[in-house]
């Protein structure tokens, strides 16, 4: 089956993306599988200056799924353009740059850095990160300064394609959604983490030094079907389904309710080789539910009248 | 460089250690195999059992015990609900594992040098006396809680100068302490290499007394760790530099000096 | 160790409590355990008049965790006051009664009707119920709605404390929390179900006739912990834990971040006995964590400086 | 009334069914007797495994197929993620079971009595052909997919008038239904009882005969359930007056004339 897929300014092999945050810059994946084989990489968020990211721990395990306050530790973009996506095989493989910063100037200038570079693919804006306490929460969950920052890096871009991606802790989604279609994305990519928290009796610490930390892997599962629903019923941009896809069978209920793509997040640490196997299944899962193409199957979902 | 693709491989025998007194702490795992060109002492594998439903999603690091072509070795503490259902898989049950993962440890032939193994930390030091072409200028010390038979220890001492401690009472951990101080002093005076495998506080320990007279040493962390491969940043530590570097990939072992703990 | 526990007007025997539309009336259990070994029961869902609730199909298990829809079926609260609150062993244990409505002003009338009610220890106000299409949601999601209906309740409610239970489906749980407070609530419960979504990718259908439904169970335990950390925190009046609660640790997470008491929720479908044996494995654990007495471990979270 | 407290009990045997053909599909679970005063046919259990970890948060529902003081037999078919692990336990591991419960079949040892059965829906009937004084007013039907030897249809057939097809070509379900018509219409003739358990597709052209044909009959569904005892209205199908009632406690048997399928 053609397994191809074009949208938003973006040319994929499949629809198989992983998702930012959990494949590093890629080359860490390379010895479990061959990086061109994925329809695109999402590399690990950058800042315009090097980041040390949150203290320790950063991370724990939950049911069906954990927490992460990572916070962003990056090189900064520059070490970046000048280390990792040199060694990538970027003219084989879309590689997105994922970026982060805190006010819309500062998205503006990391977007003209990496607009004039042949190896990046698109840029994805994080306007979401739930996890650094420095003003992150608020900011991307109010739609006038995701439409702002939209701007601010669409401006840059020159001709990259820009994907916004959206945090589920809002009230309502499709606000959001709109307000970043109205900043000129070209594309939306959902979800980012629930903001959740995790304790120990025993110590009676919080487990993540952070306190607060991002909820992510399968347990988030019905809640980002839910909006990527909702955002594909409401906006007309492309979608990028993301949240607990860990099987062939979660990836394609998210195509089925209207995605271009899917991200695979936590499910990377189940296996290191799971993204790479992941591109195989689904096209096999395709065939055997008798799905004619992935056109067709895309966004068939039969609602009640 | 090893190869370190991801495989799913089966278990050979799950048994555990040291029965007598307490029967289902210590387990000894053995696997078939992997498809390895090779591997160090003080490096590690994660392994997760196929068929874990998605209720524990992570993977869990053990040191690499000791292998051959035929069989590889892990030493797994029950601590929790990985650990549990790890050792309780059966012969025929598969797992993924990838690795070996990490660095190792220095190994210097001719260099007099210590290791010091807090419970469950003597599991890398099994391939580490394997793998030692000198084995008369080692000395193993073990800092242990359960009943010594509960840990490899006899296999070691029979080959290695073995010194061992019980840490069972209340006052006994001071009385380690001491003996620790006096054995890393002794290998600062032959300017020797010491070599630490345990938990942080005795970790920290260890980096003390190297620094404060001066030995070369390493120690192993053994921090949470979600991928194993460098990606997830969730088991960083800081290093000389307070940057945060990844255990699973700087490390698991650093020389006392360039990090902070 | 002393398990009683009071505030909010409530006096419990202990902090467990089941939450509201998990536990029937409380006679589905009585087969199964003594009822009034529980701290409190939480009635299923009440409207003045009866309910049919959604169509079916209306459940379905997900990652740790469950969707559901049921739409409020309920013979009405007319029906509860003469047949199962008269049955039930209220004079031993709370019986809490749980009020759905669409506006303020029925609100206020349910609180009417059952503040005369002898047997019934307090009410505790939905105002999230994110399954039931006609206008569930917004009204929910808004603080100033939230006020309002809380100050109708209460109005109504006699001398009953009023229980306002918050939705996670907001940008900010702590300003509904402070609505709530506001309108005059004597406590919070929170949370109520995520808003999730699942579908079936063989015959292209939503699993749940409703479409969106409501995600509860272990799944969404962290997001709660969060929610509830959150509240007590930043508002003073006090606060019950639910969502994902499946063990005593589960319990004492609650109890550390805050909360005077806890429901239990989905885990009552794991095991009908689950809530009962709680009562006891919660005091145990309690005794093997070294805590000297609930009061002396309930907010005792050491937060980074 | 019976009692109905939750208990955990052990599994004494898993094995499958009809081995020959299609290995594994349907299997037998034998489990200890739980301490029950008593039981029906049509009525059913929940069953959880312990140590089942929080992916799978639902108990499953079965008929009760036979039991006797000490053994209690289910008859279960693998479908899912539940069932799989269900058919995969080993004697001497533990469930979780609560029941009897809901409603069963009705029961008049002296009417001629039609039990129809689609596939697995044969479980029920195992142990109302026990349970009866009559059996010579019994006769089976039996619509079957997979061979007969998958089914306890032999055990039965010893003792009531049986009668089976195969559901195996597309052509076959309308003679399947042809046979099923003429079979309810004869019992209508005879003012008989029809009793039917199967998917709900198979209990609707039961209801739709049996309407044509004026017959008492009773259906039993198998509605998804969470809760199985009333209080999770998950599993909630509607009555004559289009009311929504419990499938777990009015149920799961209906008279077709008291149910909107
Ligand atoms: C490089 C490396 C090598 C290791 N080698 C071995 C080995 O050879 N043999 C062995 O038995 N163990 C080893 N460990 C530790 C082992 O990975 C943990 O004990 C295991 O992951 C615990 O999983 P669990 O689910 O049973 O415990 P959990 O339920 O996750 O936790 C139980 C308790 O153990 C603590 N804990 C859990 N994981 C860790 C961890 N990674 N570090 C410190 N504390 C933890 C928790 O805080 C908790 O108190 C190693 C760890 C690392 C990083
Ligand atoms: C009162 C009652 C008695 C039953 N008696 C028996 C019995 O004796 N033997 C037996 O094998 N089964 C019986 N069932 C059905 C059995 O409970 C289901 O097959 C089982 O719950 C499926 O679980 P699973 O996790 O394997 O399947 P899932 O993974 O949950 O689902 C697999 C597939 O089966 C379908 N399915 C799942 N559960 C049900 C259900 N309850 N009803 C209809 N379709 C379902 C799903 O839609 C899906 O297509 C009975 C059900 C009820 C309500
Ligand atoms: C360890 C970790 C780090 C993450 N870092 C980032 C990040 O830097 N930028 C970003 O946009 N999202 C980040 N995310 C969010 C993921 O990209 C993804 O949106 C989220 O985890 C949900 O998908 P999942 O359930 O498949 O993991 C991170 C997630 C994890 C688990
Ligand atoms: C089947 C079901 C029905 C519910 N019905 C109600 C209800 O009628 N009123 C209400 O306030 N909450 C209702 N809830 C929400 C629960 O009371 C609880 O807030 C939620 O399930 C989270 O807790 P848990 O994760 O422990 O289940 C319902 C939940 C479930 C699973
Ligand atoms: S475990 Fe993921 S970076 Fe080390
Ligand atoms: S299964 Fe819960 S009401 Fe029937």
């Amino acid at each position: 089956m053609d397994m191809k897929v074009s949208f938003g300014g973006l040319n994929l092999k499949n629809p198989v993306m992983t998702a930012s945050g959990t494949f590093g810059f890629g080359l860490e994946f390379a010895p479990y599988g061959d990086l061109t084989k994925l329809g695109g990489i999402v590399a690990k968020g950058l800042s315009l200056k090097p980041r040390e990211g949150n203290p320790m721990p950063r991370i724990a395990e939950t049911p069906c799924g954990m927490l992460n306050a990572i916070g962003i530790q990056n090189p900064g973009v520059e070490d970046f353009i000048t280390k990792a996506l040199p060694a990538l095989p970027w003219k084989d493989v879309a590689v997105i740059a994922n970026l982060y910063a805190c006010d819309a100037a500062e998205f503006g200038e990391l977007a003209g850095v990496l607009a004039g570079e042949e190896g990046v693919a698109a840029l994805e804006v994080n306007v979401s990160c739930p996890n650094v306490k420095e003003g992150g929460i608020a900011f991307g969950q109010d739609p006038k300064q995701i439409c702002k920052v939209t701007e601010a890096v669409k401006k840059n871009a020159g001709n990259k394609p820009v994907i916004v991606k959206l945090s589920p802790n809002v009230t309502d989604i499709v606000t959001c959604a709109r307000a970043a279609a109205e900043g000129g994305a070209d594309s939306l990519s959902l979800i980012n983490t629930l903001s959740g928290m995790a304790v120990d009796i025993r110590n009676r610490q919080p487990r993540i030094a952070n306190v607060i930390a991002g909820l992510s892997g399968p347990a988030i599962k019905p809640v980002a079907l839910r909006c990527v629903h909702q955002v594909v019923q409401a906006v007309d941009i492309p979608v990028v389904g993301i949240g607990g896809i860990a099987s062939a069978e979660d990836a394609l209920e998210f195509i089925l309710v209207g995605a271009h793509a899917i991200q695979v997040g936590t499910a990377n640490f189940l296996r290191p080789d799971f993204s790479f196997d992941l591109v195989d299944e689904l096209e096999k899962l395709l065939e055997d539910i008798g799905a004619e193409s992935l056109d067709e199957f895309r966004g068939s979902l039969k609602l009640p009248l | 460089m090893s190869l370190r693709n991801c495989q799913c491989i089966r278990i050979l025998d799950v048994s555990p250690v040291g029965q007598l007194k307490k029967p289902d702490e210590f387990f000894e795992l053995k696997l078939e195999y992997p498809n390895w060109d090779g591997w160090k002492p003080g490096q590690f594998v994660m392994i997760r059992p196929t068929g874990w439903e998605l209720d524990l999603l992570w993977a869990r690091p053990f040191s690499i015990c000791s292998a051959d072509g035929e069989t590889l070795t892990l030493f797994v503490q029950k601590v929790g609900r990985g650990t549990s259902r790890i050792t309780a898989l059966k012969p025929g049950d598969t797992v993924s594992i990838w690795g070996p993962l990490g660095n190792s440890f220095a190994m210097e032939p001719d260099t007099p040098t210590l290791l010091l193994a807090g419970g469950i930390g003597i599991a890398p030091f099994r391939g580490y006396v394997e793998h030692h072409s000198h084995p008369e200028n080692l000395r193993l010390f073990l800092a242990h809680r359960l009943p010594l038979e509960c840990y490899p220890f006899g296999q070691l001492s029979s080959k290695v100068e073995g010194l061992c401690m019980l840490d069972g009472q209340p006052d006994d951990l001071q009385y380690i302490i001491a003996a620790m101080k006096e054995q890393i002093r002794e290998f600062a005076e032959k300017d020797g290499l010491v070599l630490a495998c345990g938990p942080t506080p005795f970790m920290r320990t260890v980096q003390t007394f190297a620094n404060e007279f001066g030995v070369r040493a390493q120690v192993s962390l053994e921090n949470r760790m979600a991928c194993g491969v460098g990606a997830c940043l969730g088991c960083v530590t800081k290093d000389g530099n307070d940057h945060h570097v990844q255990v699973c990939t700087k490390g698991p072992v650093f020389w006392t000096d360039k990090v902070k703990l």
